[in-house]
């Protein structure tokens, strides 16, 4: 691990914290957005039609790539897998157990005879969170999923455009009082601009930072 | 044929405008002609046009499916300019430009030529590099061109966001002054009126359904309206051309796509220039009614439905926004697209073919409606002769085969 | 009161809520619920406007979107919106309309005398003249063109804001009467979930404007039953003041909303208007019918309205648009406006009907009310310019086409016409769905579609309240069950209790004068661009027969109104003048939108900051803060050049030159593409995707490799390293990444998918920091104890694995600038902080940050291309001299056929060269056309073009590349550069200017 | 703007793929034993179907996997959708010969 004095989130220039500790008082307002950087995103991909493969994952993060379509497996704020594509999938872990789950899915899939893939692309993005009642207008306002709850629920998941930038997103458990919460994962140097659209989106609900 | 004049008009102004004579005949269609044009667009009207007038051929039909203009030339936003990168396009577009200053004269129709000047601004570092190398091929060609600052830009059209601030500013652009725009329906009805005077044949609601082709050599065509012999038969469909091509047994490079426009609402004079964007995507000039005329590029799919996607205009409009901020509170008032045939390297085919006396113009994609007279002009030459002009020699089906392509792409930016 | 023709009681207004508004600068009042025309009419204004061509008096025709005339300018400034339907803008407080196209008022305008040359100014009359002199046209058109257009547009920007909502819903329902209403409350009950739209402020469609009865209570009572219904159901949304514009393919459906009950201004935050892009499973279209008109001479005097109009009016708004009105219909329902009028205490003059002896029980009703009744009659003209005095009444003959007897005339001041009603077919045809004639009553309605989607009510020509109200039933229960729904509990089908035996409509599209059309008075089909009947008989006389000319000759239906009143009885009256029947002719095509749609809304948020998003680098705020300019690279924003105080361009860009020539420089590298290929055929990929030779690179090593197209084009460029066994990772052009990625993707799934090998973007990973000078090495050393930076040990064109300051790296000793040069890759949040401390540490070497503009110069120097700049997609290696490069020993790669095409193998192609001006001090401009000779005028034959010019600092004067016809077989000639007001010599030579041995790099 | 069924994503607008043309074009084996005028063929000519075409298109805002699509251009409508590799289903060659025949 690199000294934390010395990352710097991509949206680390807009001060979130700060204004976070400011509207720390998010009750009653429309929305609610904050960025959780430097989660472990690693890439695989691999045939999942080969148990070879399948199992090579499982030894590494304990857990199956998803074969169902825009799903994702294991909990929310737990080591995760999100289906990408017919071969792909994108293994989300905790910030500290990024650099585990890289050696480990290195060493398990790059053996011979497996033909995969290991990317690291933990840098390559941020993941900004959505919630709150009308976190789903918002997204609704740039992306053309049907977002509905009966259509995307907790669990689900997507590769999808959100105003201009491609994003992967997933909605994780819905909070107690129904109300969802979406993760998107843009690339980095996109984040800005999804962050200010969102935040400009938001205006007319309410937002505070998370 | 009634000469059209102030005269004219003033004169049958007291008859209530009774007496006018019909523009052009309906007439049926004869057994044979020397020379069968298919397709009643600009393109294909002033190769009859041309025909006659040129090369003495008057015994012609053009074969019009639906009514004439109802194609490319009835939807298009009218740009005319001449000013391409390569000799080769330079020379065809200029040829057009200048059989256009003398158009409405020379078939007696008021084509309401307006020569208010093109810009075709730059965004990038890049567009501007492409954009000073054209002007400078422009004005070696002898082609009238100048590159203008944002200064220069603000001076012809005030309303522009010149705003370096902007996502894309503006950075310079070329200007065309002999640039402008016509009246698309008056070019080809007055084309049709004045073929027909010649003796031209002008059959709407006649599709042309098969050819027929006896070794080799074309005698004649099917149509909905039956057969019709033909020496000669020049294809002129636009965005239908290879379904002509099928039919006559050989393949040609072209996709067929949406292009769409649109109007808003008539206000009061603005703009009084032309300006296109090919880096944000749109093109803007306003109608002598005072409709903003829009337009931006293709849809991506091949399609015959005369119909594109919103999201096309969504987008285009956006950047008609960022370029003229206080058009965002004016409003749309009709949209519409059309079947473009889209050459790999964005010039056209005019051309002889694999059959004996059949030849193809095709392939202007979304920019031929300024080369309409100059079109014609070529391929009535190419008819006659059976060889091309010299200005469109080098635009044969050939080049595709022996690699002499004329690659607009890359500095024209959009091809209006 | 100023509110003259206000009823006394009746209508939907608020007479509580009282709003002042202006009209053409005088002060007025309405009530909330008010339209502006509604309001106008109460206030006893008929006057609105002026016309286009002849710029004739025009007054309120109708009370909804399909108002051909009055239209007027909102609000003034930069929330002005330009012809805004009086009929569709609610009232608002201090609302300011003024009328368009007329000065200096509607009542006096100059230039109605353009009415008195109406003799001349026929259809297309433009097209006859204006051609002599033949430079005369340039005048004649300035002043056709001033004459343009009817509002103004605003002359600053746009105050508001407008976004869009992307939605789905299994039920989409158009239009919010009866028969949608019913439609959505059926498809409601299966569950589903429904969107219902209505463009109106208020749920219930015609019944707004009537006095029916639904379920045994007045109907608005049963729209508010229905309301809170689908209110209470969450599935259900209802958007109302929204209008569906454009229903295209794959049931799209775009709708514009007005969020704010203030049309011209967005409230609350909020943004004024929402776009909403929606795709439906079904689509139910009930967007009712629009009255017709009957086409008498003189029927666009102010006064002239329809006959629904008329009873919209008083029942809806409480308002009796004129003192006197005359009904003129060739149907019962007009009837229903004689007796609403008469019920809210209005006086009828008379009712003239077309139809011998109509008896149907509204006729009877009129007859017992004391109206009086003349049959078999037209109106055959208008008294009164400004505002109709009254009427001239004749009996029809008895084909109705022409008039017989003497005249009588009716003094009234205003005219309710009925001609029967068409469908609003508009939607159903947007996508293609098609119409079909229906001749008992003469009307179009919707056949065919291929979309999911069905018509019912008046939109379906279903013309009663019950018909409108069961197909809407049926309607929302159909669709539902297309998709697998049904309702547990089918709520009862809503009766009506309106419907009466009616006499049959007589249609007569044009009504007879005394003369000809066009000899006494007008009859105008399209209000708004002055199209009247003889211009369309004068179309087809003159040729332009099929509709569509027709429409283009005249203008027929291209105002803002689309020709919802005017376009049917317009397609009637060619057929007539060719003899044919109106489904021969056929009518126009209907487009998007289906009223006009502000393009703001249709951009939406995407403006200004959201116009496309700027990628941004890990060290992009230090770059800010530095106070570089910038240069877009794609949607990248790479630092241009970093100016010091005061310094101009060419200084700055010297200066940072001559850093890296003699010191240090650092690059912000980040964005050039990168991809991580891994897999067993890895290098039998690259193999085929370059043109170079792949199987042998060594972990450690990297390699330049070129793309083509297959066309044998240079299409990206870009070095690739060997990470490992079956491992590399290709570098690309920052602009070109995107593509580059995509095509090599293609060409792995669709033509290779037998070659194992996955792709990867994973150009966001890394912060690239790119060191370039003499020093570059001697500073990175301070940051690095685990990569040997020796020579030897790390020599051009391999890569090391290391920590660079405490931070994992991968640096690859690679260079673009002739210079010893590294590029240090690690984790993107690292970057910024990295840089800092290289910066500061690189104080004492003379580190100097540079741009792009430096990288090309320094580049350029070197003669190393850029693609994009020494290509234009035209471009082969061979032009550019590097042979080198391409295989000769591989079978094949992408674009290698193409290479021995007759053209693409001429040995007299353009060549890359240099050139060297003459005058050292001369910079050549960029993008300047080269010829062999010159000649005192163009034309001139051109042999290439400049593809970069720059000052070379480092040599002392200008370099410049070029493109040159046979340019390799030129060396040493002179050319020449006309750039305008001068011709610069130059001469070809070499294109590599600076160590051309490649030492520095090397060393 | 096109409903997409996405062989692998499920139905998204059109605006999150990229259209690929025509389908089914196979690049020769040996292009160096091609004339130039059958190298052009495979690099410029193009079917462009008014009726049932075949084309390719990418779900490049998603999966970003390529597969084949049948699609009416005179109506826009979708007839199938198959992967790569694949030919086009029974029915939509029946519909291209039968038009072929006509
Ligand atoms: C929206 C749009 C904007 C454009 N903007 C510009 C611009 O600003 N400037 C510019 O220079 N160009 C522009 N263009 C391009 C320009 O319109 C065309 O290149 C040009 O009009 C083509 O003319 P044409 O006569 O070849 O084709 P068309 O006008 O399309 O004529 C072809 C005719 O052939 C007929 N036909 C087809 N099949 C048959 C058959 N089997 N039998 C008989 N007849 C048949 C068709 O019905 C049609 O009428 C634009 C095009 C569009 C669609
Ligand atoms: N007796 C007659 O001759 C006659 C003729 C026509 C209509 N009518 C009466 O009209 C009613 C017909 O009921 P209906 O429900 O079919 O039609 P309707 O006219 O009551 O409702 C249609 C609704 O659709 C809206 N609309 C139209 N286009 C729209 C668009 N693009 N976007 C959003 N909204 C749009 C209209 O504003 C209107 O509110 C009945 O009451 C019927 O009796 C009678
Ligand atoms: C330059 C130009 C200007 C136009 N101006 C108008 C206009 O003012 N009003 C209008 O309704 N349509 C206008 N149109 C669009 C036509 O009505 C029509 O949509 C177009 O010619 C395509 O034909 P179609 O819609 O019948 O398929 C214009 C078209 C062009 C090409
Ligand atoms: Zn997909």
């Amino acid at each position: 691990m690199v000294d934390t004095y010395r990352l710097r989130s991509p949206l680390a220039h807009l001060h979130l914290d700060a204004r976070a500790h400011e509207e720390a008082d998010i009750s009653g307002t429309g929305v609610v957005m904050k960025e959780i950087p430097y989660r472990g995103l690693i890439n695989i991909r691999g045939d999942a039609a080969d148990s070879a493969f399948v199992d090579a994952v499982q030894k590494a993060v304990k857990l199956s790539p998803p074969v169902d379509a825009n799903t994702v497996a294991g909990k929310a704020n737990t080591t995760r897998i999100m289906w990408l594509g017919p071969d792909e999938w994108l293994v989300i872990t905790s910030p500290q157990g990024a650099d585990r789950a890289m050696k480990a899915l290195w060493k398990n899939l790059k053996t011979d005879g497996l033909h995969a893939a290991v990317t690291d692309s933990t840098q390559a993005r941020t993941c900004i969170e959505i919630s709150g009642p009308r976190a789903r207008e918002v997204l609704q306002k740039g992306c053309s999923l049907d977002l509905h709850p009966s259509v995307f629920g907790p669990g689900q998941s997507a590769q999808t455009i959100v105003s201009k930038v491609a994003v992967m997103m997933t909605q994780t458990a819905a909070a107690r009082n129904g109300d969802p919460t979406y993760e998107l994962y843009p690339l980095r140097s996109f984040a800005t601009y999804l962050w200010t659209w969102l935040e400009d989106a938001s205006q007319e609900y309410g937002l505070k930072v998370g | 044929m009634t000469k059209y004049s102030i005269f004219s008009l003033l004169r049958n102004a007291m008859g209530y405008h009774r007496d006018w004579q019909q523009a052009w005949r309906s007439p049926d269609p004869k057994p044979e002609y020397d020379v069968v044009i298919v397709g009643g667009g600009g393109h294909g009207l002033a190769t009859a046009y041309y025909l006659a007038k040129e090369h003495g051929i008057t015994n012609v039909a053009v074969l019009e499916k639906g009514w004439l203009g109802g194609g490319n030339t009835g939807r298009n936003t009218t740009i005319i300019r001449s000013n391409y990168l390569w000799d080769e396009s330079a020379h065809l577009y200029e040829k057009s430009l200048q059989l256009y200053e003398g158009l409405s004269q020379d078939i007696n129709y008021n084509i309401m030529l307006s020569q208010r000047g093109v810009l075709n601004l730059a965004h990038s570092l890049g567009d501007v590099r492409d954009t000073k190398r054209r002007v400078y091929a422009n004005k070696l060609n002898g082609i009238d061109g100048e590159y203008l600052s944002p200064a220069e830009i603000k001076k012809l059209v005030p309303i522009i966001n010149l705003d370096p601030t902007i996502r894309y500013p503006v950075l310079g652009s070329s200007f065309q002054p002999r640039g402008g725009t016509a009246r698309h329906d008056a070019v080809a009805w007055g084309l049709a009126r004045a073929s027909d005077a010649r003796g031209v044949d002008i059959i709407q609601n006649c599709e042309v359904t098969g050819f027929d082709i006896d070794k080799g050599k074309i005698t004649g065509v099917q149509t909905s309206r039956g057969q019709i012999k033909a020496k000669k038969v020049g294809v002129v469909v636009a965005g239908h051309c290879t379904v002509m091509s099928d039919m006559a047994g050989f393949r040609m490079p072209i996709e067929s796509h949406p292009l769409q426009a649109m109007v808003s609402d008539p206000v009061k004079p603005i703009i009084d220039v032309v300006v296109m964007s090919g880096a944000v995507h749109c093109y803007v000039s306003q109608s002598d009614k005072g409709e903003l005329v829009l337009g931006a590029g293709i849809d991506a799919h091949n399609s015959y439905s005369q119909r594109g996607s919103l999201h096309i205009i969504e987008d285009q409009i956006a950047a008609v926004c960022e370029l003229f901020p206080l058009f965002s509170r004016m409003r749309l008032m009709r949209q519409w697209g059309g079947i473009v045939d889209t050459c790999p390297d964005a010039s056209p085919i005019i051309s002889k073919t694999p059959v004996d006396g059949l030849y193809f113009n095709c392939g202007w994609g979304t920019g031929g409606f300024k080369a309409t007279p100059g079109s014609g002009w070529v391929f009535a030459h190419t008819i006659a002769r059976d060889e091309p002009h010299k200005l469109n020699a080098a635009f044969s089906l050939d080049r595709f085969v022996n690699g002499f392509l004329i690659d607009e792409h890359g500095a024209a930016g959009v091809a209006h | 009161m100023s509110q003259t023709h206000r009823l006394h009681d009746g209508g939907r207004i608020d007479r509580s809520q009282q709003i002042d508004f202006y009209f053409n600068g005088k002060l007025m009042s309405g009530y909330r619920g008010d339209t502006l025309a509604s309001a106008l009419l109460a206030n006893g204004v008929m006057l609105v406007g002026r016309s286009f061509k002849y710029h004739r008096p025009r007054g309120i025709v109708t009370a909804g979107t399909e108002e051909p005339n009055a239209l007027v300018q909102l609000e003034r400034g930069a929330s002005t919106i330009s012809n805004m339907l009086a009929t569709r803008v609610p009232l608002y407080d201090g609302l300011d309309a003024s009328s368009v196209n007329c000065w200096p008022s509607p009542t006096y305008d100059v230039m109605a005398v353009n009415s008195l040359f109406h003799r001349i100014l026929p259809a297309g009359f433009y097209y006859k003249t204006f051609m002599w002199p033949v430079s005369g046209w340039k005048v004649y058109e300035h002043f056709i063109r001033r004459a343009a257009g009817l509002g103004k547009s605003p002359e600053v920007p746009d105050v508001d804001t407008y976004d869009k909502m992307n939605a789905h819903a299994d039920v989409v329902v158009v239009g919010a009467g009866p028969s949608g209403l019913a439609a959505a409350r059926a498809a409601a009950a299966t569950g589903a979930r429904v969107m219902l739209v209505d463009e109106q402020t208020e749920l219930g469609g015609q019944l707004l404007n009537e006095r029916f009865e639904i379920d045994g209570k007045p109907a608005m009572d049963w729209v508010a039953d229905v309301e809170s219904e689908l209110m209470a159901n969450p599935d259900v949304t209802i958007l109302k003041h929204t209008t569906a514009f454009g229903y295209y393919d794959h049931n799209f459906l775009g709708l514009i909303q007005n969020r704010s009950e203030n049309v011209a201004f967005g409230q609350d935050d909020r943004t004024r208007q929402r776009v909403w892009r929606v795709r439906a499973k079904r689509v139910i279209l009930a967007t009712g019918a629009i009255e017709r008109p009957l086409i008498y001479s003189d029927n666009d005097r102010p006064g002239c309205m329809l006959a629904g109009a008329l009873r919209a009016y008083v029942n809806r708004y409480g308002v009796s648009p004129g003192k006197r009105h005359v009904i003129f219909t060739n149907n019962d329902d007009a009837y229903r406006s004689a007796l609403d009028l008469k019920a809210a205490g209005c006086v009828v003059a008379a009712v003239v009907d077309v139809r011998k002896d109509p008896s149907g029980e509204l006729v009877t009703q009129a007859i017992e009310a004391g109206i009086e009744v003349i049959d078999n009659s037209a109106i055959t003209g208008v008294l009164g310019t400004k505002r109709v005095r009254g009427i001239e009444v004749m009996k029809l003959n008895d084909e109705a086409d022409g008039v017989t007897g003497t005249s009588r005339t009716i003094s009234c001041d205003t005219v309710g016409s009925s001609g029967g009603w068409n469908p609003v077919v508009h939607l159903h045809s947007h996508s293609a769905g098609k119409n079909t004639w229906r001749d008992e009553d003469g009307v179009f309605v919707p056949g065919d579609t291929l979309q999911a989607e069905a018509c019912c009510g008046a939109a379906n020509g279903s013309f009663s309240l019950a018909q409108a109200l069961n197909e809407g039933d049926f309607a929302g229960i159909d669709a539902a069950s297309h998709l697998g729904m049904t309702a547990k509990k089918r709520p009862a089908v809503p009766t009506a209790n309106s419907d009466v035996d009616e006499t049959p409509w007589r249609t007569i599209w044009y009504i007879p004068t005394t003369k000809p059309a066009g000899q006494r008075g007008k009859h105008y089909l399209d209000q708004q661009n002055d199209v009247t009947v003889a211009d369309v008989q004068l179309a087809a006389r003159e040729g332009y027969r099929s509709v569509e000319h027709a429409k283009r000759y005249t203008t027929l239906g291209m105002a803002t109104d689309q020709g919802k009143t005017g376009n049917i009885p317009g397609h009637a009256i060619l057929s007539a003048a060719l003899g044919q029947t109106i489904p021969q002719t056929g009518t126009t095509t209907f487009r998007p939108p289906y009223s006009p749609v502000t393009m703001g809304a249709l951009a939406g948020r995407a403006v200004g900051e959201f116009f496309d998003p700027i990628r941004r680098t890990p060290m992009h705020d230090w770059h800010e803060q530095a106070g570089c300019l910038w240069e877009d690279v794609g949607q990248w924003r790479r630092p241009w050049y970093y100016p010091a105080d005061g310094e101009s361009m060419q200084d700055a860009v010297s200066r940072e030159c001559l850093a890296v020539r003699n010191a240090v420089g650092m690059l912000d590298a980040t964005t050039l593409g990168k991809i991580d290929i891994q897999g067993p055929d890895a290098a039998e990929f690259l193999n085929r995707v370059y043109t170079n030779a792949w199987l042998k690179l060594a972990p450690g090593r990297c390699r330049y490799g070129l793309m083509l197209g297959e066309d044998g084009m240079v299409m990206d460029d870009g070095v690739t390293s060997c990470l490992g066994e079956n491992h590399y990772l290709m570098t690309t052009t920052s602009g070109g990444a995107p593509r580059v990625m995509a095509w090599l993707e293609e060409w792995l799934q669709t033509e290779w998918p037998d070659l194992k090998v996955y792709l990867t973007s994973v150009t966001e990973q890394f912060a690239t920091l790119q060191l370039a000078g003499p020093n570059a090495r001697d500073l990175l050393s301070e940051f690095t104890t685990d990569i040997d930076l020796d020579n030897d040990a790390f020599p051009f064109m391999s890569w090391q694995d290391g920590t660079v300051g405490g931070i994992p790296a991968r640096v690859y000793r690679i260079s673009f600038t002739g210079e010893l040069s590294y590029e240090i890759n690690v984790p993107a949040s690292c970057g910024l902080s990295l840089w800092t401390d290289v910066m500061n540490a690189g104080e004492k070497y003379g580190i100097t940050p540079f741009g792009t503009e430096t990288m090309h110069v320094l580049r350029a120097e070197k003669g190393f291309i850029i693609v994009g700049q020494e290509t234009d997609g035209t471009i082969t290696p061979i032009d550019l001299g590097m042979d080198w490069i391409v295989s000769s020993k591989k079978p094949d790669f992408i674009g290698k056929r193409s290479l021995s095409r007759e053209d693409t193998a001429r040995p007299d192609r353009k060549h890359l060269v240099g050139l060297r001006t003459a005058d050292p001090e001369e910079v050549l401009p960029e993008g300047g056309q080269i010829v062999a000779e010159t000649r005192p005028q163009p034309p001139m034959d051109m042999i290439g073009h400049v593809t970069s010019s720059y000052w070379s600092a480092a040599l002392g004067h200008s370099i410049a590349l070029a493109l040159v016809k046979n340019g390799r077989g030129r060396k040493g000639d002179t050319v020449y550069v006309p750039t305008g007001d001068k011709t610069v010599a130059c001469e070809i030579v070499e294109p590599v200017f600076y160590d051309p041995e490649g030492s520095r790099l090397n060393g | 703007m096109f409903l997409i069924n996405c062989p692998f994503c499920g139905e998204r607008e059109e605006k999150e793929f990229s259209y690929g043309h025509e389908a089914h074009i196979a690049r020769p084996e040996n292009p160096e034993n091609l004339s130039d005028a059958e190298w052009a063929d495979y690099l410029f000519m193009r079917k462009n179907t008014k009726g049932v075409h075949l084309e390719r298109w990418v779900h490049t805002a998603g999966c970003r996997r390529w597969f084949n699509m049948a699609r009416n251009t005179h109506t826009n409508e979708v007839l199938a959708v198959y992967l790569m590799g694949e030919q086009p289903p029974k029915e939509i060659r029946d519909m291209i010969d039968g038009k072929k025949k006509s």
